[in-house]
């Protein structure tokens, strides 16, 4: 069962993050971006991640995206003529990085396991949420005290590009 | 001898330059030029003073050394700031100091008026700071140092007369040849310190003298790379060619620099290094032939130009290759030897060429030029002081020197380099004797004549009494250990000399007595059959034609003289130089500006490409790293 | 249950706090132009933080469970950095329009020095990852702060783009890191993995991401679009700040590694060192703007500097250190002479308008000669030692070969640096560059300090070279 | 399924947004394509947690989602001034700086 919600899963993520790729209406690509969050939050429920699925939702989804699709309808691209997106030629690269991805993957997946390694099923139990919470703030405090900091920056940068160029603040 | 005191031969000429080249706009020509030739008057002040105790001293105690910090220090490893000024150095800096202070005064009256009259003090006060540096450092890294501050200095005093796009090429060629000789030296210094951990002289020495056999193929290989260096500095083929483009600079910088001073810096160290050398008998030999090609390959070439200067500068790329000649021989002593006297009679040669120059008003065309001995009596007779000095005709300096020199090859490698390095000397006597038509026969310039103030004679003057007696350093004749020789104090290589003093007495004389007949010959044939010859050049193509008109004796010996070697010549100086040395330097350079293009193409501008790159770098670097650790 | 806030030991963030402090300081700062409080507030801030260097130097602080370590080298890399943003001040009291409010551009600067001081102290990749994507993150809007250039907003986007491309690839570093190791300490590199297949791929992809932020190719695209996009003042901060930051560590990197990850960091040095020294030097030969030219130099420099990375057992480090000393003088003292003169210029400083620099403005075209020459390498300036050291510490671990493409490179790059020398001093009266400022400036002295740092690196390279290996001893001594 | 079943499936997805990023042209679309990568480093990073060592590797996915917001906030910020600026958000017409 299992097994079949993962190729299910895997199948979906591929689909919509393709599409994000290959639709050429960047609002529909937003929107593929979408349904990508949705399936991994769906794959992190298979890992386990039941916390992480949560935040995918919420922040991702919830948030992000929709902050995305907020700059399409503002700077109105869907008005412009659908003009060709793609180049000519430039599949073969695509295709070919694509290739890559999937190499490193069979390589990953065939190559002998060095030492013995895990091959999968011995599956960690998955964390308690208060557990998280500890590491989070006490080994991991300053990762979490600096994206903070980040935030602001990010938020300090994204007022100043977002004025208009005249402005005094 | 006090060793503190050396930093007196390197501040004067750093000040002068600090002072004309950061304030000079404020201050009047007068001043400009009173601080110049202080800061190269005084250093000489205190050489002489040196000169004078290190002499006195017994020949243990002739070496004044001091550091003055440790530049740079690593484990064992040590680069220090020190001075050393040995015999060795003492003949270079007087060299340099005595003669650079007779140009100083000669350009107070040649750059008046310029308008880069404080730039041109300043680039030549740090011309002399460099030159000093080169030459007082007790270390390879140090005499690097001063190595690219002169050919900084050299590069931009070519390049000093900008309006000329010809003055820039020349700057950048001379750079650019320069940087392929350097290339070779930084090996060598890197190479030095590697295998010894050291890169001081006196411990270079030791190590030389101390070292196990198998080390040999090392020092070899380092002194190979260190010799690249100085062929570039020293102008030796196929290295030499930008010096005769060097030209384009003001005459008193082809004087200093591209005549007396910065060209000889190659065989300076080639000496310091002569421990080093000692111990490989094949560069030596290396050294040798080189100097030889060079020295004959340049009096050809000097024999086929027109250009009054570049007839000099071919003719110091020869002379240079006479000192290699000594060098490779092993005998050090006469190399300094031929460095001190060629200086004296090619600074002469250069300035006086300058007052030439100045009184034609700027014209440097030998067929233009003619009889100017009555026009400037007292520069003439410098300028043929001069040439006799430089073909090597008795009692001037140029005559023990060069005897010497054959002398010396003859001894070391036999008959036949001594042919060939003999026929190196005949043709300088031809190509000297040419330079008597500038003086002599019918006036060939037009207008009247801009007569050269004082300061452009007595400098020459007082080198041309150099040029008469610094033979005595020479003396005795026919002595293994010479005035010089036993200052300098040189350890030689052994040379087995089977030959004995008899023959190398005929030899002089008929040297002696050959040099100075052709010289005459030559003379003769450009002063009064110089329209002939003139027009022998011309038709050359039809040289047939020549023949059936039937000349005398006089213009069949012309003919049978001067006809294959002026093509040789030709040859030498128009196919060898202009198409394949300058080919290459151009062709690298063109190569690189295309390679250049392409790369620029790459950058489109395009977020794509970009991108593409990084992503495509990353698989590249990835795909690279999973091989090598055997995933694939 | 483990206390809450465990080995926090904020003081080794001071000078961290302080700049962050200050930055937001600054937020609240009004008024626009020369009146305006932002520069001195911005100004006091660094030195203050520059202040505290000295007060951790040597203690080796260490907080938050070693994810902080402030050592030597973090400490020099900080003042390098501080220094660096004080010079870019000076630029930008001339560059920024009058009436803008300059209050976040100052504070945007101060955060990016958060970013990196943080990053140069890191002793976790997350900790890096944060460190670099605060710097980057200001960087992008410093770069496109004036809207009104067009030049300005494609720079600007472009380093976005590919700025967050590389550091999703870092990301995939780090989590491969992970993978193999559990952990993302950068000790980690040398503790047994799980799967130890994965190190390799994973060195390579974080050094992708470090490799963007030196300008090393074929990472550098961005540089030479954004540095001339980009106000002056900000493209002197980036040609210098980031790259620093990035090579400590890289240094650190490269000091923990071992085996097969050893391996493959010194494959991509060897590559990237390679083709910058390729790359740079000969697009350098060809250009006429003097930012591009600068920006092409820049990615030489750093090819050479990355010689020294696999070479850490024989002195790497110090030479590294050393050499990212001088560079940051010569470099900054380049970018700020050419800010000295763009400054109110519309459009790109072209090299030909320097033509008779030395006969109207003799100082300025003094310092920036200075600057070619240490470029280049000529002695007796610091640029000759700092090649120098790096290409021992080349030779004497076996990289001839590298070494020898490294000394062409260096033969090569006189071409376009002695150029610019040789049009400062060449015609006396060119056309361009009238009315340059008078008297003394602010950047005029930091200029001025920047050309007697440049030649006192040269003349007395030793105190210099002491501070550079005092700084990363452990590198030095461990491998 | 296994460990390398999702390291697969997430290299796969991280592979399909570097190649979305070189052929896609709107500025728009190229964040988009940067926020599939940073989705694919987090399937693998909770894949690695789940199946070697645990619950760190989750603290890291929220710390990435926070960095993706924050560029996603900086990146459309900027893609708006350059909308501003240059009418256009076709990468492949912003190129006056080249060379």
């Amino acid at each position: 069962m299992e097994t079949a919600i993962f190729w299910g899963l895997s199948f979906c993520a591929v689909a919509a993050a393709l599409a994000v790729v290959f639709l050429r209406q960047a609002v529909n690509g937003v929107m593929s971006l979408l349904a990508l969050m949705l399936v991994m939050a769906g794959l992190y429920l298979l890992l386990g991640a039941q916390l992480v699925a949560l935040f995918q939702l919420i922040v991702y989804a919830g948030a992000v995206l929709v902050l995305f699709v907020l700059v399409v309808m503002l700077l109105n691209l869907e008005r412009k003529p659908a003009r060709p997106l793609l180049y000519p030629g430039k599949p073969a690269v695509a295709s070919l990085l694509a290739l890559c991805g999937a190499g490193f993957a069979a390589i990953l997946r065939w190559a002998p396991p060095p030492g013995g390694g895990p091959m999968g099923g011995a599956v960690k139990p998955a964390p308690p949420i208060e557990q998280l919470a500890i590491d989070l703030f006490t080994e991991r405090l300053l990762i979490f005290e600096l994206t903070s900091v980040l935030l602001l920056a990010a938020a300090v940068g994204a007022i100043v590009m977002s004025r208009k160029a005249g402005d005094l603040s | 001898m006090n060793p503190d005191c050396l930093w007196l031969l390197l501040a004067p000429p750093a000040l002068g330059f600090l002072v004309n080249g950061l304030m000079g706009r404020r201050l009047p020509a007068s001043i400009t030029a009173a601080v110049a030739l202080a800061a190269v008057g005084l250093p000489l002040a205190v050489a002489l003073g040196f000169l004078l105790e290190m002499t006195a001293a017994p020949p243990e105690a002739r070496v004044v050394a001091t550091s003055l910090y440790t530049w740079l220090s690593d484990g064992d490893f040590q680069v220090r700031v020190g001075l050393l000024l040995d015999p060795l150095a003492m003949v270079m800096s007087l060299v340099v100091l005595g003669i650079g202070f007779l140009i100083h005064i000669y350009s107070v009256g040649y750059m008046e008026g310029d308008v880069g009259y404080r730039r041109f003090f300043a680039y030549m006060n740090l011309f002399v700071f460099f030159m000093l540096l080169l030459v007082l450092a007790d270390n390879l890294v140090l005499t690097f140092c001063g190595w690219e501050g002169v050919g900084l200095c050299s590069y931009l005093l070519i390049g000093f007369w900008h309006e000329r796009k010809s003055a820039c090429d020349a700057g950048r060629k001379a750079f650019i040849v320069n940087r392929v000789g350097d290339f070779g030296f930084i090996l060598g210094i890197l190479l030095t310190i590697t295998a010894f951990q050291t890169v001081d002289y006196g411990e270079l020495a030791e190590i030389a003298a101390t070292a196990p056999g198998d080390a040999s193929p090392i020092i070899a290989l380092m002194v190979l790379l260190i010799f690249m260096g100085a062929m570039g500095k020293s102008a030796q083929f196929p290295l030499h060619v930008w010096l005769p483009d060097a030209m384009e600079g003001p005459t008193p910088v082809s004087a200093l620099i591209h005549g007396a001073t910065m060209v000889n810096a190659g065989v300076y160290l080639m000496c310091r290094l002569s421990p080093l050398l000692n111990r490989c008998p094949e560069v030596l030999l290396v050294i040798a032939v080189l100097g030889l090609v060079t020295a004959l390959y340049a009096a050809l070439a000097a024999l086929g130009q027109r250009d009054l200067k570049r007839i000099l500068a071919y003719s110091t790329i020869s002379q240079i290759g006479f000192m290699f000649v000594a060098v490779g021989s092993g005998m050090y002593a006469l190399g300094i030897f031929h460095l001190v006297t060629h200086g004296i009679f090619k600074g002469l040669l250069f300035l006086a060429a300058g007052a030439v120059i100045h009184t034609l008003g700027g014209e440097q065309d030998l067929g233009r030029m003619g009889g100017l001995f009555r026009e400037i009596p007292a520069v003439a007779v410098a300028f043929l002081a001069g040439l006799l000095a430089l073909a090597g005709v008795f009692p001037l300096a140029g005559f023990f020197s060069k005897d010497a020199i054959l002398w010396g090859g003859f001894q070391r490698f036999g008959a036949s380099f001594w042919i060939v390095s003999l026929s190196g000397a005949l043709l300088t006597a031809l190509y000297c004797g040419k330079l008597f038509g500038v003086f002599f026969g019918p006036r060939r310039d037009e207008g009247p004549p801009h007569r050269p103030g004082a300061l452009l004679i007595w400098p020459p003057a007082v080198l041309a009494l150099g040029a008469l007696i610094a033979g005595v350093l020479g003396l005795p004749m026919f002595a293994q250990d010479t005035l010089l020789s036993r200052f300098l104090g040189f350890a030689s290589p052994a040379v087995a000399s089977g030959q004995g003093h008899e023959l190398e007495v005929i030899m002089t004389v008929f040297q002696g007595m050959v040099i100075p007949a052709f010289l005459a010959a030559s003379a003769y044939l450009f002063v009064r059959r110089r329209r002939r010859m003139e027009e022998l050049e011309r038709a050359f193509p039809r040289a047939a034609a020549f023949l059936a008109d039937g000349f005398g004796l006089d213009k069949l010996n012309a003919l049978l003289l001067a006809t294959p070697l002026r093509g040789a010549a030709r040859f030498s100086a128009r196919i060898i130089d202009n198409r394949i040395i300058d080919g290459a330097v151009n062709g690298v350079g063109w190569a690189a500006m295309r390679a250049g293009r392409l790369l620029a193409l790459l950058q489109t501008g395009e977020l794509r490409h970009y991108a593409l790159s990084i992503l495509a770098g990353a698989v590249a670097l990835l795909g690279a790293a999973l091989y090598a650790a055997g995933i694939f | 249950m483990a206390p809450i806030f465990q080995d926090v030991n904020l003081y080794c963030l001071l000078p961290e706090l302080v700049l962050l402090t200050g930055a937001v300081v600054l937020l609240f700062v009004r008024g626009a132009g020369r009146g305006s409080a932002a520069l001195p507030v911005a100004a006091t801030t660094v030195i203050v933080a520059l202040a505290a260097v000295p007060l951790l130097w040597g203690e080796r602080a260490v907080g938050f469970g070693g994810m902080i370590v402030k050592d030597n080298g973090a400490l020099l890399a900080q003042a390098l950095l501080l220094i660096t943003a004080l010079v870019s001040f000076a630029a930008a009291a001339d560059a920024l329009p009058e009436r803008k409010n300059n209050g976040e551009y100052y504070s945007l600067l101060l955060f990016s020095l958060v970013g990196m001081g943080i990053m140069t102290a890191a002793g976790d990749l997350l900790v890096i990852f944060l460190g670099m994507e605060i710097l980057a993150l200001s960087l992008y809007v410093l770069v496109g702060f004036l809207k009104v250039v067009r030049a300005g907003m494609e720079g600007a986007v472009k380093y976005f783009l590919l700025g967050s491309v590389a550091s999703a690839v870092f990301l995939l570093g780090l989590a491969l890191t992970y993978g193999a190791t559990g952990s993302t300490q950068l000790v980690a590199f040398t503790a047994p993995a799980t799967m130890p297949a994965l190190l390799p791929a994973a060195a390579v992809l974080l050094v992708v991401g470090l490799g963007f932020k030196i300008a090393a190719p074929p990472f550098h695209m961005w540089a030479p679009d954004v540095y001339e996009g980009a106000p002056i003042s900000v493209a002197t901060y980036i040609s210098v700040a980031p790259k620093i930051a990035a090579f400590v560590v890289l240094l650190r990197l490269a000091g923990e590694s071992a085996g097969p990850g050893r391996e493959a960091l010194t494959g991509a040095f060897v590559f990237m060192s390679v083709a910058g020294m390729a790359v740079g030097n000969l697009a350098a030969l060809r250009q006429t703007s003097l930012v591009r030219m600068l920006a092409y130099s820049g990615i030489a420099q750093a090819a050479y500097i990355l010689i020294g990375l696999p070479a850490l057992s024989a002195g790497g480090a110090a030479a590294v250190s050393f050499y990212l000393l001088v560079y940051m003088f010569m470099n900054l003292g380049a970018f700020a002479s050419l800010a000295h003169l763009s400054r109110r210029r519309t459009g790109t400083l072209r090299i030909d308008d320097l033509a008779g620099l030395a006969s109207r403005a003799p100082g300025h075209a003094f310092a920036l000669a200075v600057f070619m020459i240490a470029l280049t390498g000529i002695p007796p300036t610091g640029g000759f030692f700092a090649k120098f050291y790096v290409f021992k510490a080349g030779i004497q671990a076996g990289y001839l070969g590298v070494v020898l493409v490294a000394v062409v490179a260096t033969v090569v790059s006189c071409f376009y640096y002695l150029r610019v020398v040789m049009v400062m001093y060449g015609e006396e009266g060119g056309a361009g560059l009238r009315g340059l400022p008078a008297g003394v400036t602010m950047l005029g002295a930091a200029i001025g300090v920047m050309v007697v740092m440049t030649i006192l690196t040269g003349i007395l390279p030793e105190r210099f070279l002491q501070a550079a290996s005092a700084a990363f001893p452990l590198l030095a001594a461990g491998m | 399924m296994t460990l390398y079943h999702f390291l697969g499936l997430g290299l796969l997805l991280f592979a399909i947004g570097a190649a979305g990023f070189v052929i896609r042209n709107n500025a728009v679309v190229l964040l988009l394509c940067i926020e599939i990568m940073l989705n694919a480093v987090n399937l693998i990073l909770a894949s690695f947690a789940r199946y070697l060592y645990g619950a760190e590797g989750q603290i890291f996915i929220f710390i990435i989602m926070t960095v993706a917001a924050a560029e996603a906030a900086v990146g459309l910020g900027i893609v708006i001034a350059l909308h501003r600026g240059h009418g256009t958000l076709a990468m492949n017409r912003i190129k006056d700086l080249k060379g």
